[in-house]
């Protein structure tokens, strides 16, 4: 297959970024010679230098915490954590100081930073580098958070969060970093823009991040045996795009919500909530949750298990279409 | 009563638990140790000091004069606010009582273009910013979270959270260090950063991790520790057993005690630790052994947890005094100028009431104002939503 | 108004547990002499001695993390935290050691610990002394999440959470601390059980903690309106009990979530997502939600404003009738 | 290749940029420097040691003899792990290589009623605390979190999330502290703990944090850093600009750099500092010197960030050869025993091999089983719904 992957993809856009404006730097654990774990910074250490490429200590609030202090100085720092589990640490910086920052300090201050994720499971991994903890930042006024979940998202998505002047929770789909994909020549949305990437009218799919795919093949399925699902890529978790959603959940008259972090308090409850209330007339069948189950995520040999797959997703729809 | 008293009080404070016994804890500091520089007794006796007294050298007459004057300005400041905070004025109100020494000694020596990081205690600081005292007293008020504009005072805003500050602190010094705003010679240019924070807050890790970042990175950061004996009702003996200042080793850099009622002292510490930072050789630590002679904040009853005797012992230490004694025996000030500073301390007081009594509530939309920069749906629909709902009950009115 | 604070009813209740085992201690700061800036620990150091009242350095990583080191000793831990805006700095501990200790160790190992926290708004307070973060751990998979909303809870939640194996998040309404009421002789109640504290015919009001009472309130003055509300204290935020709620909204056909966090991926929607999917052809209106506005928590002088009382939550009762 | 040798090439590792030249930071440290504690040279050459010694009188031959065995066993385990990742059968590995006597020497300090906190790397003290490698193979196979029973083996689950577990292993040691299980006198009963972590972790927040607590309370635990001068890319100067064993003397308690390739000196070193927190006199920080000598883990690359010609000097330092030279020029083994010893070793390597690969899967309702204690009903529902999701598709076949 031909393109580039969203790891490229997005080691693409942090060296367009950097290019474009000398206060973007980089900062996190392995970012610089070794590229990061997952090579999404390879060869930007060697191109812009140490200066603008930290390997930090090993400290994720360290890391956070001084790329606040960063920021107040009038740099655009973009800070990877290594695996999502290893943002907890971070926590304290983010809710308490990065989100309250503009507001606490009545519009005086502006704090551009990009906090990149990789999420998610699928790949096999040990304990806390599989988790979906986009619930905790959705949940959390003053933050923007994004999920691209294709090469050219990817692309433009990291351009504009880092060219937002408001912080950015940047998650990245670790499973689908080697999908390849083309680079559309300009940015075809808005940063907080859903995309209907498959048109449908039976059912509504609504996802985003690694699960897009998922429903996307979902959809495929679906439609051998004649049934048409409407796929909508959030993109934007927090704020959601909500007309885009509301205007395709009004003519399908049903929606099934899927994403990899536990349902319960997931942000597919807040979803279903908003549905009902802006499509409550037009709905034919509850709004339908797919997502892990309500536990840790399990160790790799169980995670096929765990994880929503096209036929978790196509068994939600029999059941939404059977109301 | 002397300090053998009090250490005896001290002894006796509690019946000490087998496991107390076990653990062996070093009883409260009373006395800041050999180690602790000085320039200025309790007694307002200048002590010669062979590192530092160079450092005091450009200091002019008017210059320590305005010392004193902060001093006894903001200790009426906090005074009042605290009146204010009794009559139900203010929410809450955090003291400066005892540390106006360590809070001025150490504002005083910054520069324009440094820039300080506050706890929710550096009145002081923030008065040697150029921050208006009523900008505190709003935040106390709950009128907002500061109100002054940062970057104008290179005065970040009040943090609440223990510790947090001193990450920010050492990045903004990383982030001086890429301007190549270190070791240029140039004076109005080189910048330093200063980071305050508590004993307390010595046991947090982001305090930990600020000392690890700014050992690694060289970043030109004073971390300015006020130790002042307590965290809320914990001595200092439940953060470490051994003084605060001998942290710093073990992350690669100097620490040192300074007598942080000694507003020379203070001054001229923090003054070295700073150029030392401006000229590109890295952080240092600095400890201010002082105490905090009133309360945690008007919401605490430290009788609960502490011996007035302590407290009596610390008055005889007080930073006013012994400076005022020795400005007055070096002649330096006279009875004339301490006189105008108390009327206008009084001036000040009576500008700070009435322009707290008059400070205006902030109107509810604002909340919603400044949440983001660039357009936000939810946030727009919900403060229309508000608007909409509040012109419902004037409607009914 | 004769009766027991819940102040004084979690400091009783404390007693009891601390009377009745051995092995369960405090741990925080300031909860020994000063006996908590709430004073909810008040006298238990002097009664229990310094090694079960552990007035503990200022760090809410370590104090979290040394209570899991002393629960795997065979302790039962409880841990006060000062402020809701003060957990965060151990809240990587919470999420990645406490909630999944049990279930990594396949059951060998049981962490029974409490951790109590003062939660939401309404005290006049500054700063990150207000918030209401429960939604972070209802996600959370492994833990148990309970809020008490008067001093009988109180009294017996915070046994039954000390007595439970598995780790709790124990919620006390702050601005409700001084509340005066009766203790009943036992438990009425298991910790995982909801209560119908006014039955009424009309609309479902689900709440708890510091709502529960601003619901009761609503519920009084809208009697007087010929409106028949239904409050139902939750109690327990992880898990729901789902089957007292959907019993009442497929009654009344209507619910209300009230609660002080901002709405969006609050704990409303998860309890809106789940009413519709239970209760689909009993609703004749969307589940309404009632919480603070998406924003970070305002000055003191705007909290008014900012959280739901009487007037909105009567709003949105109308809004739902409307229907 | 001499040291000389590669500290040049260590120098031109990279053109430093004007910032880092700025921060002159120190260089990699190739070497333990005069502080360290080393009983046993490179060469195999016993060196005497007044305060060491002593602790050494203690062991047996077979004490020693089986030391090497341990080091020897633990080492092909860990190659056949290897070996099992690559063949796809493990999802990935994290090898000790290099680090075997820091391990074994610790490991084989502790005694039975002590506990022991580990990483995900510390297969060796794993071993000497009885827990079945095939264990550790399930994990990394993705079996489950680790399936030892930690009260059994008084040995921790692997920590992942770094330096999280020395505050578990600090709070463990404040109960033991409770039950009076520290001073007494009785070896059977006196319990220490130990706390493992790496060069990495040094600047967690955490790690900083279980030293405050540590100290504060005087806990009975050993802190035991690895510095295996990598944290996966990172030198050790990306942590830290002075030697870590430095780092605990501002928390107020000793730090001791001991050779991490020398089994005997990380026996001697940490049997003391256990005895020590044994018999209630608190912690201790060991830094034990030692290297990486492979990945990070199987996933990682070390040819992107380092030079081969360091890892060479460190061959020579190899745990194994030295101690090896040692027994056999003390008469304490013969060749026989080695070869056994090599005999033993590929037995259990077909064992691991065998094991491993007959390792069945985990059922899928295990993952709801350990969730909690008591009943739960969105798990039961959730089980019950899978369960039945599950019985669809064989129904379907
Ligand atoms: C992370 C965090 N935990 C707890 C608190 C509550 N708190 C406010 S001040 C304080 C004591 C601080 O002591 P210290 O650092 O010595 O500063 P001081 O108040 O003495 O100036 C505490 C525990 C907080 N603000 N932040
Ligand atoms: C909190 C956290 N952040 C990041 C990681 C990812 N990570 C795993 S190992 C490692 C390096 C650890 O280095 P060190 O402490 O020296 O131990 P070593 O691997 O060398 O034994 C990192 C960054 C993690 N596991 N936990
Ligand atoms: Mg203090
Ligand atoms: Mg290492």
């Amino acid at each position: 297959m031909p393109g580039t992957t969203i790891a490229k993809a997005v080691n693409n856009g942090l060296r367009a970024a950097m290019d474009k404006d000398a206060r973007v730097l980089l900062m996190g654990e392995d970012i610089g010679k070794l590229g990061g774990v997952f090579r999404v910074t390879e060869g930007l250490q060697k191109d812009f230098g140490e200066e603008r490429v930290i390997d930090t200590p090993l400290a994720e609030a360290g890391i956070v915490g001084t790329a606040i202090g960063m920021a107040l100085r009038g740099y655009r720092p973009v800070v990877e954590i290594q695996f999502d589990g290893f943002v907890y640490p971070a926590f304290d910086h983010i809710i308490s100081q990065v989100a309250k920052m503009r507001a606490r300090s009545l519009g005086k201050i502006t704090l551009p930073m990009v906090i990149r994720i990789p999420v998610g499971g699928g790949i096999g991994a040990v304990e806390h580098h599989s988790e979906s903890n986009e619930a905790y930042f959705t949940h959390t006024a003053g933050l923007r958070v994004v999920c691209c979940a294709n090469p050219g998202d990817a692309y433009w998505m990291i351009q504009q969060a880092i060219e937002t002047d408001d912080p950015v929770i940047f998650y990245e789909p670790k499973r689908r970093y080697w999908d390849k994909g083309e680079i559309p020549e300009t940015a075809e949305l808005g940063l907080g823009d859903a995309r209907v990437c498959r048109p449908g009218t039976d059912v509504t799919l609504l996802a985003y991040g690694p699960m897009v795919k998922t429903c996307l093949q979902a959809a495929e399925a679906a439609d051998a045996e004649g049934k048409s699902l409407e796929v909508i890529d959030l993109r934007s978790l927090s704020p959601v795009d909500v007309p885009t959603i509301v205007e395709s959940v009004r003519r399908t008259g049903r929606a099934v919500v899927v994403h990899e972090a536990p349902t319960f308090g997931g942000l597919g409850g807040e979803l279903a909530a908003t549905i009902m209330q802006e499509c409550f007339y037009s709905l034919e069948a509850p709004v339908l949750r797919v997502g892990g189950y309500n536990i840790p995520y399990p160790p790799a040999k169980l995670e096929d298990e765990f994880l929503p797959d096209l036929d978790r997703v196509l068994d939600a729809v029999d059941r939404s279409l059977a109301h | 009563m002397s300090d053998t008293d009090v250490a005896a009080t001290e002894a006796e404070r509690e019946p000490r638990s087998e496991l107390d016994r076990l653990t062996a804890p070093v009883p409260a500091v009373q006395d800041g140790g050999p180690e602790m520089v000085q320039l200025l007794t309790p007694e307002g006796q200048r002590v010669p000091n062979a590192d530092y007294d160079a450092v005091l050298e450009s200091l002019t007459d008017d210059d320590l004069r305005g010392f004193y004057r902060d001093l006894v300005l903001i200790r009426r400041v906090d005074a009042e606010a605290t009146a204010l905070q009794r009559q139900g004025e203010l929410g809450i109100w955090a003291s400066l009582l005892g540390q106006e020494a360590a809070q001025v000694g150490s504002g005083r020596a910054l520069k324009p273009q440094d820039y300080a990081f506050p706890t929710y205690r550096e009145h002081g600081v923030a008065w040697c910013r150029g921050v208006d005292p009523l900008n505190l007293l709003g935040l106390f008020r709950g009128v907002n979270h500061g109100g002054w504009d940062p970057n104008e005072k290179n005065f970040h805003l009040y943090t609440i959270v223990i510790g947090a500050q001193t990450l920010h602190a050492t990045g903004y010094a990383m982030g001086v260090q890429r301007d190549g705003a270190v070791g240029t010679g140039d004076d109005l240019r080189d910048t330093a950063v200063i980071a305050y924070f508590g004993d307390g807050a010595t046991s947090q890790g982001d305090v930990s991790e600020s000392l690890v970042f700014a050992g690694v990175t060289n970043a030109p950061v004073v971390f300015f520790c006020q130790n002042n004996q307590w965290a809320i009702s914990e001595p200092n003996e439940r953060q470490t057993r051994v003084p605060l200042y001998q942290r710093a080793s073990g992350f690669g850099f100097p620490g040192i005690r300074v007598d942080g009622n000694d507003v020379l002292a203070v001054y001229a510490v923090t003054r070295a630790a700073l150029d030392h930072a401006r000229s590109g050789q890295g952080p240092t630590f600095v400890e201010a052994f002082t105490y905090r002679m009133g309360a945690h904040t008007t919401s605490d009853d430290p009788s609960k947890y502490r011996v007035s005797a302590e407290v009596e012992v610390w008055k005889h230490r007080d930073p006013i005094l012994r400076f005022k004694a020795w400005l007055a025996h070096e002649g330096k000030a006279d009875h004339e100028f301490f006189e105008a500073v108390e009327r206008e301390a009084d001036v000040l007081a009576a500008h700070i009431r009435e322009g707290c009594l008059s400070m205006p509530d902030p109107a509810g939309t604002e909340m919603f104002d400044h949440v983001y920069v660039e357009p936000h749906p939810l946030v727009a629909k919900e403060r229309a939503e508000f608007t909409a709902y509040q012109a419902s009950f004037e409607g009914a009115h």
